[in-house]
């Protein structure tokens, strides 16, 4: 075991995956010289060579068309996504072609790739270096949306990712890349693809959540637990797409009242579908309304402090108030 | 019988008689199965059918350069010609027309002529144009990386050169010098837009200089120019070079697709003006030139090539439809198919 | 009052504008010459000239991007994408571009683009002429979602798109434009944005849809009545992006009962947010579970006849079957 | 004073001594500005910056030759030099710096050097590249639609030169021969990514004859080259003979933003190099040569300056903070703001 932030877990995993396997190439902007923005792949030219360390030109469609025609081909590109933000242009490569080249192939074409993209808010980043995407891939059919929130899992998922004979999304919270720190095996573990876990066990009501807010979640959950004896159990979903919907469902059954908590805005969210599962699927042992926090509808977090800030926390501590709410509803 | 090799065109290419009536015959059962797939279409037994008639020249003539079970060839829906070189037979590609369960290309999943096979090294193709474009980049650069001796042929349209992706693709491959030859079949329309509404240059070759690679243009028409341009930027790919951009200058003797008019947008007199200058006649014309084919043996020949496809058309209506019990089968990897 | 089909509906509604107005131009592959490849703007480059018909190169991504451009300096312009389904490459410009330059330039700016695009399946189009795209766009803050279902529905909605400041993108569904007729009132009227409408009164069921589902859940509910005397409300919700919640918690609130129902696949799609604001909104006013109908989790409905029909129609009268046992439950 | 205009390389086109100093003071005011923001940025009272130094040569020369209130201007974010001489002011650039309630561009919404000015013809920008490429095609197509006699500048960086929409633009522009000049300021680095692994050219210009339009090489760092450059593709702009692409070889002193650690991936000693030909100071060694300017009326100048950008970042700092209550707003229409 030991102690990591969440970059250099992920950082750790990919490097060690890198050595194990020549297949492995990581191919993005700036993850040459510069070593990635966020210094993930500082000094991977050096010891991998520029072929495997592969500096793109500003282009995220060529990006991942480009790791797609490796993946076809027998290499297991990771496709770097400088920031989620920018993986718009890329839309058409993932939806259309990533997502879809089993499907048409009637499974004679498989795409190992995995594209690794920093998302999420709450580092000054405004409107075009916050985003959350999760939503948008989580509704193709064909590709994997995992969303690890902790070191360990993000070391384990990257694994399994890596692993994975379809296409994965990995979604990296950029700021929980150096604020979230956590003990991680030194071995090479995998995290199992579409099993969510629950982070904190509780009996009284049940938060589904992931990525930054998670921890935002355990820490109201320690203080609602503290202060008022409240004991929420905390589901951490881990991949988006293909959904855990059991773990969910289990966690719900027992606590009877369920809130789903995401960064991501509301409308048309991830939540949506958490919500929309558990109103379906454990109706009857529901005791009040479910209830789901995002962020306003809004493009997403302006620059201005004030502005960030009020977009992340409407008002004081918000979800606490929100599972006490429900919990004495 | 035949002239003295080096002194044709074709003894130049070093291509043998037998060569050149293969390639006759591929050209022949492109055109075949065109008309075949189109009168399909008006029996009702085919709801969709992309002709190729016309491009078939440039088609053969490029892939003709290609290696079997060694290069990689990334083809577009218009390329019957070039899957054929590949290695799809009539049979196959009528399941496909016939969406059967045994289409090996997407098992009745997709529309027709979306080629795909893994076996042939033909890769999965989509209808959005152009996304192939960097998938031929990548392909060639892992080739590369794997040591192996590959060239990645990929074909398009005019029209897809407007697109982002061919952009972002051809100056991947450039930079990297990777061995891809990029073949674009100049038909001058984009279903109805004109080329003058596409871009503002002549040619599409033009665009080459501008990412760093050399850029040839060929008569589409004439398959030993298209051979002849192919396998020179196959060798250049082969030696290291890198890519290049061959711009073949071709025609659509018919509508884009079954589900298109095309007397809305150009002249009959147009098209008649362009059938004048057809592939298959303008190489049949030579082989009777360079007396590679007499009268009898084309007859001969033209005769096999039509049984075959009747056959083939017989044999595919035959198979059985795709189960509907499939329809959930592989978003994502199932054990045991596909890798 | 004139009854047209769908196509009819919206083609009249457009030529309308565009000879009311000259700012209004359209833009996009084959629209001039060819007229459209659905023959919706035929003759139209003839009458109103190559400068407001635009035969486009083939560039997704450019024809909403020029757009943009225009809105902003002054035109109305009505994009084309000829299928949904080649959305894909413009999803930076119309994410990060129109859906935003109100926001980013605190309203100095504003982006009025029409962005007209032919979606859904059941005509044979295979995986790329049949999809739905309304929940990935519906998520975009900044962006309206319309999707019209009957003719003059189809007609008011567009003029109201025409004359919104914002952009809005304008979904019609490929089988009903010959498919479904209906009556159109020969006036300039307009249908508002935002609003859903109770198609169908009832008292024992809401059947939520939109689209072409509308007409087969209007089908099943007649007979459903006529069989079963089982009176079913159906809202068609019209716009996706703003929702009009109002409308389907009134229904929701005097049924007690919800089943919703979309073509596209059902994880992520439209059909989550709408459920979770019932179970958010109207949960104490439930008698049963949500039900949500979707299509299944595949890229898209295949070419082949039975494979279409089977993403369709997974069992023989599915949606009748289930508002009986939705109704009954 | 100064040599008999024709004689000298301004004279001959057409600048008179005043617009030369104005040029100068626009220069003195884009690099005081610069180092005076990442003063802000060390001291922790402005989080981000986009440092200009080494551009403002490319950026005021080529800005010059457009017309406000006429013209419209499609920057990006490095581009201070630009909006300078488009007509935003030292103080309002701080308030976006600060991220302001009264940030003109965006309310403090944006990123600082998001420009943005409805009032001033300047076009909203955003983060992702390349994006404004068809937007200041369509602008163009606009303005002509309406009969205005407006030109569209659009500046950018080698970088976006990669991404799918800057062909698409320039393509678009092209084929309707629309009043539109593309700016390149190639520094040779996108981010940390050199030119030689963003393209297999040497001059971004080549690209241009593959869109059928003039592309054009100078020199950055000389403003009157960067001018006339500019004026020319404007003048054939209005005249209706279509777009230019000007591709200006210029040189980023500091590193990328204020985030980002240059010393990664390029020697002092090339930014050494790159300092030894500085726009500003190529510019006042022929302000001097030519007479327009001695050095006592320099420093008077410069003091001047200095003390405008003093003002203005103290006033900025004073300004009201963004209002979290707005945070809602503007995501659609308003009624009384915009339009
Ligand atoms: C991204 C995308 N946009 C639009 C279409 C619709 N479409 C299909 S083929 C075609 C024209 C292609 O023209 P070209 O590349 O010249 O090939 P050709 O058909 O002439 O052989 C268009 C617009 C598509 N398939 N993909
Ligand atoms: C679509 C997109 N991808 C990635 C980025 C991250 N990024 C910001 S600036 C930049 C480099 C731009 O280089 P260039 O165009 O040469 O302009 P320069 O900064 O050198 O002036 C990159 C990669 C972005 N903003 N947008
Ligand atoms: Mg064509
Ligand atoms: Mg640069």
């Amino acid at each position: 075991m030991t102690e990591k932030n969440l970059l250099t877990a992920i950082r750790d995993a990919l490097h060690d995956e890198m050595v194990a396997d020549e297949r492995i190439v990581v191919l993005g902007e700036d993850v040459g010289a510069r070593g990635g923005v966020f210094r993930l792949s500082e000094g991977w030219m050096e010891e991998f060579g520029e072929r495997r360390v592969i500096d793109m030109p500003l282009a995220e469609s060529a990006i991942v068309g480009v790791a797609i025609g490796m993946a076809l081909h027998g290499l297991l590109p990771v496709a770097e996504i400088q920031f989620a933000d920018f993986i718009h242009p890329a839309h058409d490569q993932i939806v259309s072609e990533a997502a879809r080249i089993r499907y048409r192939s009637n499974g004679d074409f498989g795409c190992p790739l995995v594209i690794r993209a920093p998302c999420g808010g709450g580092v000054h980043g405004a409107l075009y270096h916050s985003q959350s995407i999760e939503a948008t891939y989580a509704h193709v059919p064909g590709i994997k949306v995992v969303m690890p929130a902790t070191p360990a899992d993000a070391a384990g998922l990257l694994r399994s990712a890596l692993r994975d004979p379809d296409p994965v999304l990995f979604l990296e919270h950029k700021r929980a890349y150096r604020a979230v720190r956590g003990e991680v095996p030194d071995t090479a573990f995998t995290t199992p693809i579409g099993v969510a876990e629950v982070k904190r066990p509780g009996t009284d009501l049940t938060v589904v959540t992931y990525g930054y807010e998670l921890h935002r979640c355990l820490e109201a959950a320690e203080r609602l637990a503290a202060d008022e004896g409240i004991h929420a159990e905390v589901v951490d979903v881990r991949t988006l797409a293909p959904l855990d919907v059991r773990t969910i469902l289990d966690s719900v059954t027992r606590t009877s009242r369920a809130l789903i908590v995401h960064e991501d805005h509301r409308s048309y969210g991830a939540g949506a579908e958490i919500a929309a599962v558990i109103a379906q699927e454990a109706f009857w042992d529901l005791d009040a309304p479910l209830v789901r926090i995002g962020g306003p509808d809004v493009p997403a977090m302006p620059f201005a402090a004030p502005l960030e800030h009020a977009f992340l926390e409407p008002e004081p501590d918000h979800i606490y108030r929100a599972m006490l709410a429900l919990a004495t509803a | 019988m035949a002239a003295p090799l080096t002194d044709t065109p074709h003894g130049a290419l070093g291509l043998s008689d037998d060569e050149l009536l293969a390639m006759y015959r591929t050209l022949l059962v492109a055109r075949t199965l065109d008309e075949a797939a189109l009168r399909q279409n008006r029996m009702g037994r085919a709801p969709f059918v992309v002709p190729a008639a016309g491009h078939e020249g440039c088609q053969v003539g490029t892939a003709w350069a290609m290696r079997r079970g060694i290069d990689i060839w990334v083809p577009y829906y218009r390329d019957v010609g070039v899957v054929l070189v590949a290695g799809l037979t009539p049979y196959e590609i009528f399941l496909g027309i016939f969406a059967k369960a045994d289409d090996p290309c997407s098992g009745g999943r997709q529309m027709p002529s979306h080629w795909g096979s893994r076996r042939l090294g033909i890769i999965s193709g989509s209808s959005p144009i152009a996304t192939q474009i960097p998938h031929a980049a990548g392909i060639a650069y892992a080739a590369r990386y794997r040591g192996e001796d590959t060239v990645v042929g990929c074909w398009f349209g005019d029209g897809a050169t407007s697109e982002g992706d061919w952009h972002e693709g051809l100056n991947f491959a450039a930079i990297h010098h990777l061995p891809v030859v990029f073949v674009c079949e100049n038909n001058r329309y984009a279903i109805s837009v004109p080329q003058h509404k596409q871009m503002a240059v002549r040619d599409v070759a033009d665009r080459a200089a501008g990412y760093g690679m050399p850029g040839v243009v060929v008569d589409g028409a004439d398959v030993l120019a298209c051979y002849a341009a192919m396998r020179e930027a196959h060798e250049r790919a082969r030696r290291g070079e890198g890519p290049t951009l061959i711009e073949c200058k071709t025609d659509r003797f018919l509508p884009h697709t079954s589900d298109d008019d095309d007397r809305t947008y150009r002249s009959p007199e147009e098209v008649e003006r362009a059938r004048g200058h057809d592939p298959v006649a303008v190489f049949g014309a030579y082989l009777r030139e360079h007396a590679v084919l007499g009268p009898e043996a084309e007859d001969r020949l033209r005769a096999e090539v039509r049984a075959e496809i009747e056959r083939a058309i017989a044999a595919a209506w035959e198979a059985p439809e795709a189960d509907p019990a499939t329809l959930g089968l592989h978003v994502f990897h199932e054990p045991g198919r596909g890798r």
